[in-house]
């Protein structure tokens, strides 16, 4: 098992270079850097050689290759290097956010796992009835709002017109996570419950669900023991996967709600070629992604006892 | 009599990460010879079917020889084996998995004439014939697997394997899918196939008794090994292998 | 005379409205063992599952009754066709060990099944499932209750499954095709087991299979499919060595027989 | 009695925006330094742009490169620190040090400070020196008391930072011992909220007291009785860049035609929902060289149709679009989104233009800064831009129009321009310098080099029952002593 | 007993009829006229969706504009006829893009294993660890913003869903006996992969394509939302409702329109997907087709 987790986080070395370096790579190519990206946001007209001053005072003079290693080098040294624009250490910042990002993206996902996976089960068992169909219409109704759009709606029910919730999050608490939180949850949700179903369908057409029938179980303690364990695998696969792309779709939903967290950061960073933070972000990103999907792997070992004492099939 | 088929020290390995390697066939040699009818016997996950696709190398040989008709096919790439694939010719286990369930049994059953450059009038005729000699009318060629019984299906299958005109088919549980009726239908269909054209048998079964009927000679596998070989009558009569002793003895 | 357990009644069960089975009667009485031969896709199967109500949404018993003990069983709540599965009639399915669930250990499926119909505690269930895997031969029964399906092998799988079927001591039980997933040797434990339920606790026995000398090993009558309908029923003796019918000659004709001595 | 708290919603205060923070000395922080309260310039605008005394009660021009400023008595800084020359001289001196901007448009050679006058020393003549001491860079701080980590300063006015998170919040306690009046309001949390739909549903929940910077078309939602609205022209305006060096462009029929073809008027009632002014040049009319002085051309379609067939731009092959020597009427029109009025204008423009026969493709881009440094790129360059932000009219010219323009990146030249930009180099009466602000305005017109459409019409919205919040030209001064809540 | 024989129970089975096949061309009907609006957007708006008319900006809902006026005066029902061009296609080119070359990348990984296996495998994590939005936003930043770039941005990250399934398809296909019969049939690898491996793998690749409109479409329109989709006039339904959201509260239609535009076709590609899911199912098959 050690040995498992030391191999994975072997193979996160690779993935971490190729990242960084494409995401250094594609940040030059996009043309225009920080000091001009400050210009124009303050409307002003600044002189060439002030401009070239600037540039040379953060190394953005130097080749391309040249950054990226001086950058790598620092790294190593645990130097994350300081923002362009606010000049405040990259990684200080990128760790005063993480906490709200994380918060809004548990909250979230708690909320669709709470959201989707009864009604999931619930569609699955009354398979084309009423209920299955009106639970899968509210599911295209959630898979077709922008989330943008989501965001509105519910600040103008929500906080507009019930004044259940802040429009604007003062702190990092549970009141103010919720709406951002449930902006997030109503898409994955609306995809979830799918995929719940699905999965769920698939274990009930399965043969030892006739068996425990044959045997006079109850069908509620065949769908909560088996069925739902059996399920669970798929549906935290489902999950896991999705935290990867939720850590980075959060920046909308951020920016609408004032949270404070990294999403919205990287999109202040990339408009302003703030290279540091991107670096940074794109790095934290790929770990997270690439340890969530460690934990899920783990996780199937103690679901799934097939994989946990069974041989890995050939 | 010639020797059509030769095999010596075959052995297969499977490496699973994480467990030891498991010998699926170990060290097994035996020889074919033309017209003859060879039967495979042995319990299940004694490497019955590994040794049957190790012999038409569906899957890769990891030591020892083998020959078809004299030459030396154990290391051959994939595309100098379908000369090969003239000679020899498998009936699998499960007649309905066997056919793309997407294809039409017609299909299935000229794809070896139309990948050999036949002309399609030519094709349809030899797969009408085909399919007749095997049973069935030649509108089955235009129904898909999921719309034949399984005994027709099985028949469409060996029509597929006859329809290159092989020298020697390996059928590996060509029948224990089917009941009965349908399974004494299909043995028929061998025998004539045997006298008529003289084709060589590599016949996997674990039904002892339609061992008896149809084959010249046993080879026992245990473990992957080969414990006993010799005439049906030997084996099966006046068994001297512990294993193939209670074999015989739990099968009457 | 002994008493009728279970009987059918001129049953036609359909699919999608088209019937596949049809005008079947029979009775099974306590102790008896019952053969039910013919080709695949006569009915054989669906004739069981009628009983248990496992035809699921698209089938239906469309005309005729099953009796069990004068109880007509179709026309019942859901709730009390529950408490009949299982304990009073027990189904071993031709895969046993693809009815188990593949994520849950045996003993935790036998210890459900088990109170589902009455209370035992976890270590009596125990007790009782490990004394009869000592009877069925299982050389380590502690093994088989914290093993999940796949650890075992597929014949350990199929006795497990029959195993979880006679632990509740039904007076009937249905097995279809129990043994056509074993070793031959396998084969024989498992159906003198079932041999020995009968004489135990005069279990009624319905058996389906291709295998003829298992019917004439086992059963007591036979019955005779094809195409959904009934071609031949009667006692074992006079069916296997007296056929009447062409269909029932032909399927007997076709058995192989293994010859054990030179002489033919 | 009970606090009086605050919370007043922006859009605009964020790090993109140059302002990380409220440290004048930091780029353009300075602007939150000014506009909420925190800092205050030796002099400052009135509601017609003229200079009035603030910190300072009075200024002398010695000579050319000598000013003498007196200061009022009594300033002090929040921290109990008198403001005096020396507290002055030590805050310019530390500015000229810190801010590159603010030392080259100073000049400053030598800064003396005698009680409360401050004597000031260029290198060069500059005219405008007062002007640009009242840039918010300009803000005097209390440079002994230094800046903290998070780039909080101490100043002189009526309120207090007391913790700041960049392009999140600014927190603000009353300066109790503010010298220039009476405080009314104990704390005040500024916000950035940088989505306008949020900001608007904010002020409806009632969660800010006032915002600045939400989208027009949430301004109805507001034009009601619980809501207050305060409006004013700035200088900042919206105007469209000619590319000399484009074969289309460098036609001055076209360029006529584009001044022609763009409707100002319906642009600002209805897409600016009324909160604009149509521009006539590049200062808006409160200035006294403002758009009330020029001639230009207004919404013409016919006769841009005219002046383009004259010019042999005729649609031959009835696509609806002109062409000449077999190219097509094609501009590239460049811009970018960071404003929201400029993707309204692009697309406005682009129907309007479409009618008179001419294809424009709208390129709205954050990269317009790289894009527009190549001229083979682009045809028309739409941007905003703060035209006089020191109520001066110079620095518009210097900064786009001339040969020496750093963003001069259309190669607009014009002699009589040169000249005009030379005499106004040396030019300190400020009547005198109005009067060639104009004529340098109507020549960048009569070339058609450059299409001023509208001036911004700097809107805050409060809830009714705040007063005290008044918007200004120049953009600078938001929160004052004046706020209050009844 | 023997009485009783004569009276048997009759019981009616309400036989719930499978309309899968009635329902698959129901949806690919609607489908088609959705393509098919999208093709003929032109034709079918009742006016020019580009032409301006501040005077009558800003229009409720009436009998002359069904579907009210937006900030210009445009008519919002032309502009979401044809946003449907813009919309569809660009979702539709986008889908078939990354799953044609996510399949193709599969399935070649999935039948040949090795080293290109781990190699493309290796790709597809980074293509998965990397953070989207950075991706798209580094893309529009090179290539500039629009719609074609928002779609390549997509492409570019999207695909490796795809080589995932149909990598997982082909490695359980391999194995299939009819693949073996096949190889003894003669076929080459690549006639393998063309005849059997992509016909059977086909319903999983198409379900999700279609669900994947949907979820493109989303895309899409947070894209446009941050300034990376479509550029102006373009009338493309994401970035309409982007530009439009501020009037959520004052002029709703110039933002519901485009969002019920989005709801019904993300509704019948969803349902098309789940109808050909169905049909694939050869559950429902061998009853359907017996
Ligand atoms: N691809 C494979 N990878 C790993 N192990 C395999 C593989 N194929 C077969 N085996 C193992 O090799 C052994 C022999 O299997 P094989 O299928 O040849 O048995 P068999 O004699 O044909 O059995 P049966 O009668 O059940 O078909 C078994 O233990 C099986 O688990
Ligand atoms: N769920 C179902 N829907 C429709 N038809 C069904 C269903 N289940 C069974 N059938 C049909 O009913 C007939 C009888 O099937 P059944 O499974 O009872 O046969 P069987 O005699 O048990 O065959 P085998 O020996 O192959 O198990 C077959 O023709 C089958 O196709
Ligand atoms: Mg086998
Ligand atoms: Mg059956």
């Amino acid at each position: 098992m050690n040995h498992y987790i030391l191999k994975r986080m072997l193979q996160l070395i690779p993935i971490l270079f190729a990242i960084t370096f494409l995401s250094y790579g594609m940040m030059r190519i996009a043309g225009s850097d920080v000091v001009t990206q400050k210009m124009e946001n303050t409307g002003t007209v600044v002189s060439e050689d002030v401009m070239d001053a600037a540039r040379e005072q953060l190394g953005l003079d130097k080749p391309f290759l040249t950054q990226y290693f001086v950058w790598l080098g620092k790294l190593l040294r645990g130097d994350m290097g300081n923002s362009y624009v606010s000049g405040k250490p990259v990684f200080i910042t990128f760790i005063s956010k993480l906490p709200a990002t994380l918060l809004l993206t548990i909250v979230s996902i708690v909320l669709t796992l709470i959201i989707s996976i009864p009604l999931g089960v619930l569609a699955a068992v009354k398979q084309n009835t009423i209920i299955d169909y009106l639970i899968r219409f509210c599911s295209f109704i959630g898979n077709s709002l922008p989330n943008f759009f989501v965001s509105l709606i519910l600040m103008y029910f929500l906080a507009i017109k019930m004044r259940w919730f802040p429009v604007i999050a003062k702190d990092v608490s549970l009141q103010s996570v919720a709406m951002p939180a449930i902006t997030l949850a109503i898409a994955m949700s609306a995809k979830y419950l799918r995929q719940v179903r699905a999965t769920v369908l698939d274990e009930l057409n399965k043969d030892y669900v006739a068996g425990a029938k044959a045997r006079g179980v109850k069908f509620s303690v065949t769908l909560w023991k088996s069925i739902m364990k059996a399920s669970l695998v798929t549906i935290i696969t489902l999950l896991m996967l999705s935290v990867g792309s939720l850590l980075g779709g959060t920046a909308i939903v951020e920016s609408i709600f004032m949270w404070d967290g990294v999403g919205k950061m990287a999109v202040d960073a990339i408009s302003m070629r703030d290279y540091p933070i991107i670096q940074a972000y794109v790095m934290w990103m790929a770990i997270i992604y690439v340890v969530v999907n460690l934990i899920t792997d783990v996780s199937y070992r103690f679901l799934d006892p097939r994989i946990r004492l069974g041989r890995e099939e050939a | 009599m010639s020797i059509i088929l030769e095999a010596e020290h075959l052995t297969k390995i499977f490496t699973r990460r994480g467990s030891e390697p498991l010998k699926a066939v170990d060290d097994v040699s035996f020889q074919l010879e033309s017209g003859e009818t060879l039967g495979i016997v042995g319990e299940s996950g004694s490497g019955k079917s590994t040794l049957a696709k190790m012999l038409t190398r569906l899957t890769d040989i990891s030591s020892g020889t083998l020959r078809v008709e004299e030459k030396d096919i154990t290391s051959l790439k994939r595309r100098e084996l379908r000369e090969i694939y003239g000679t020899i010719q498998m009936v699998f286990q499960d007649p309905m998995s066997s056919f793309d369930p997407r294809k039409t049994l017609g299909y299935g059953i000229c794809e070896s004439l139309r990948n050999r450059g036949m002309k399609k009038t030519e094709v349809d005729e030899r797969v009408k014939q085909t399919l007749e000699q095997c049973g069935l009318s030649s509108e089955f060629a235009d129904r898909y697997p999921h719309e034949v019984s399984g005994g027709q299906c099985q028949r469409a299958a060996i029509a597929r394997a006859l329809i290159v005109e092989p020298k020697i088919l390996i059928c590996d549980e060509a029948t224990s899918a089917l009941d009965v009726t349908i399974q004494k239908q299909i043995m028929e269909l061998l025998q004539e196939l045997k006298e008529k054209r003289g084709l060589s048998f590599i016949f996997i079964c674990h039904n002892l008794a339609l061992v008896q009927e149809f084959c010249d000679r046993v080879l026992v596998l245990y473990d992957g090994k080969n414990v006993e070989e010799g005439t049906t009558d030997k084996v099966i009569l006046h068994p001297q292998n512990e294993y193939t002793k209670k074999l015989i003895e739990s099968a009457s | 005379m002994q008493e009728t357990i279970l009987r059918y009644d001129s049953v036609e069960i359909s699919f999608n409205g088209k019937p596949v089975v049809t005008d079947i009667s029979f009775s099974l009485k306590n102790g008896e063992i019952l053969g039910l031969v013919g080709e695949s896709g006569s009915g054989k199967s669906t004739l069981m599952k009628a009983a248990m109500g496992l035809l699921g949404t698209t089938g239906m018993v469309t005309r005729g009754d099953i009796f069990y003990r004068e109880q007509n069983i179709l026309d019942i709540s859901e709730k009390e066709k529950r408490k009949i599965r299982g304990a009073q009639i027990g189904m071993i399915f031709q895969d046993a060990g693809a009815s188990l669930c593949p994520i849950r250990t045996i003993g935790e499926q036998i210890y459900e099944s088990m109170r589902a119909h009455k209370k035992v505690t976890r270590a009596e269930a125990k007790e009782h499932a490990l004394d009869l895997f000592e009877k069925m031969n299982f050389k380590d029964g502690k093994r088989v209750w914290d093993s999940y399906p796949f650890e075992l092998s597929g014949g350990m799988n199929q006795r497990a499954g029959i195993a979880i079927a006679m632990l509740m001591n039904p007076p009937i039980l249905l097995a279809d095709e129990p043994t056509s997933a074993l070793d031959v040797s396998v084969q024989k434990q498992v159906l003198s087991e079932m041999k020995h339920l009968r004489e135990l606790f005069g279990t009624a026995i319905m058996i389906v299979t291709h295998d003829i000398g298992v019917v004439r090993a086992m059963a007591d009558k036979v019955l005779v499919l094809k195409d959904g309908r009934k071609v031949e029923y009667g006692r074992a003796e006079d069916v296997l060595n007296h056929p009447q019918d062409a269909y029932t000659q032909r399927l007997l004709s076709a058995v192989p027989v293994l010859r054990r001595s030179d002489h033919l | 009695d009970e606090k009086k708290t605050f919370v007043f919603g922006d859009t605009t205060f964020n790090a993109e925006n140059e302002e990380a923070d409220v440290n004048p000395q930091n780029t353009y922080a300075g602007w939150a330094c000014i506009r909420y309260g925190i800092g205050e310039t030796l002099f400052k605008y009135s509601d017609d742009m003229e200079i009035e005394p603030w910190i300072a009660k009075e200024f002398e021009n010695v000579d050319e490169l000598t000013w003498k400023i007196t200061l009022n008595d009594g300033v002090v800084f929040s921290n109990g620190r008198v403001c005096d020359g020396e507290a002055v001289k030590e805050s310019l001196e530390s500015l000229v040090a810190n801010h590159e901007r603010a030392a080259g448009d100073l000049c400053i050679d030598s800064i003396e400070a005698d009680g409360n006058t401050v004597t000031i020393k260029t290198t060069e003549p500059k005219p405008a020196l007062i002007n640009y001491l009242c840039d918010p860079y300009g803000c005097i701080i209390d440079a002994e008391a230094g800046i903290t980590d998070n780039g909080i300063v101490i100043g002189t006015g009526p309120y207090v930072a007391t913790d700041l998170v960049a392009d999140d919040h600014l927190d603000l306690v009353k300066n109790e011992n503010y010298w220039n009046g009476n405080v009314n309001i104990d704390e005040i949390t500024v916000r950035t909220i940088s989505d306008g739909d949020t900001l608007a549903f904010a002020l409806q929940a009632g969660e800010v007291n006032a915002a600045y910077g939400m989208a027009y078309a949430s301004y109805p939602l507001f034009e009601n009785d619980d809501f207050t609205f305060t409006s004013t022209p700035t200088s900042r305006a919206f105007y469209a860049w000619m590319n000399f060096e484009s074969p289309v462009t460098s036609d001055p029929a076209v360029r006529e035609a584009i001044a022609m073809g763009i409707d100002k008027e319906s642009f600002v009632s209805v897409l600016l929902n009324g909160y604009g002014y149509p521009a006539e040049g590049a200062f808006p009319d409160t200035f006294s060289f403002g758009g009330q002085n020029l001639t230009t051309e207004s919404y013409n379609p016919e006769g841009a149709k005219q002046v383009l067939e004259e010019a042999g731009w005729v649609d031959s092959d009835g696509d609806g679009i002109r062409e000449k020597d077999g190219q097509d009427l094609v501009i590239r029109w460049l811009t970018y989104p960071s404003r929201q009025e400029l993707p309204l204008l692009a697309e406005s423009a682009q129907a309007t233009l479409k009618e008179i026969g001419m294809d424009v493709q709208v390129n709205c881009t954050s990269d317009n800064n790289t894009i527009r440094k190549d001229p083979t790129l682009w045809d028309v360059y739409a941007s905003a831009m703060v035209t006089a932000p020191t109520g001066d009219p110079q620095y518009f010219f210097t900064s786009c129009a001339l040969d020496s323009s750093v963003s001069n990146n259309g190669h607009y030249h014009s002699d009589k321009l040169e000249e005009l930009a030379a005499q106004i180099e040396k030019e300190f009466d400020t009547e005198k310098r109005s009067e060639l602000g104009i004529q340098m305005q109507q020549t960048v017109l009569d070339d058609h080099a450059y299409v001023f459409c509208s001036h911004l019409k700097m809107s805050m919205i409060m809830q009714s029952n705040v007063t005290g919040l008044v918007a200004h030209p120049c953009d600078y001064y938001e929160l004052t002593a004046d706020l209050d809540i009844n | 007993m023997e009485n009783e024989k004569n009276k048997v129970t009759v019981r009616v089975q309400k036989i719930k009829k499978n309309y899968i096949k009635q329902k698959l061309i129901f949806f690919l009907i609607l489908a088609a006229a959705l393509i098919f609006a999208a093709v003929f957007s032109d034709k079918l708006c009742p006016y020019d969706p580009y032409a301006q008319d501040l005077s009558s900006a800003m229009q409720a809902p009436s009998v002359l504009h069904p579907c009210g006026t937006d900030t210009y005066g445009r008519d919002m029902l032309s502009r979401v006829i044809s946003g449907a061009r813009a919309s569809i296609f660009s979702t539709f080119i986008l889908v078939a893009v990354i799953s044609v070359f996510g399949t193709a990348v599969g399935v070649f990984c999935g039948y040949y294993g090795g080293i290109l296996d781990s190699l493309m495998m290796r790709v597809s994590d980074i293509c998965l660890a990397f953070p989207g939005l950075v991706f798209a936003m580094a893309i529009a930043a090179v290539l500039g913003g629009g719609i074609q770039n928002a779609v390549i941005a997509l492409a570019a990250i999207s695909w490796p869903k795809y080589s995932r399934i149909a990598r997982g398809q082909t490695l359980a296909l391999k194995n299939a006996p009819y693949i073996h019969a096949a190889i003894l049939a003669g076929d080459t690898s690549g006639q393998i992969i063309w005849r059997h491996v992509l016909p059977n793998m086909l319903g999983p690749v198409l379900v999700t394509a279609m669900l994947d409109i949907g979820t493109m479409m989303m895309e899409l329109a947070g894209l446009s939302f941050l300034g990376l989709g479509a550029q102006i006039p373009m009338a493309e339904w994401g970035s309409m409702m982007s530009t439009g959201r501020s009037m959520l509260q004052t002029y709703p239609w110039v933002v519901l329109s485009p969002g019920i535009a989005i709801f019904i076709s993300v509704v019948i590609f969803n349902l098309l997907g789940d109808t050909v899911r169905d049909y694939l199912d050869p559950k429902n098959n061998r009853s359907a087709r017996r």
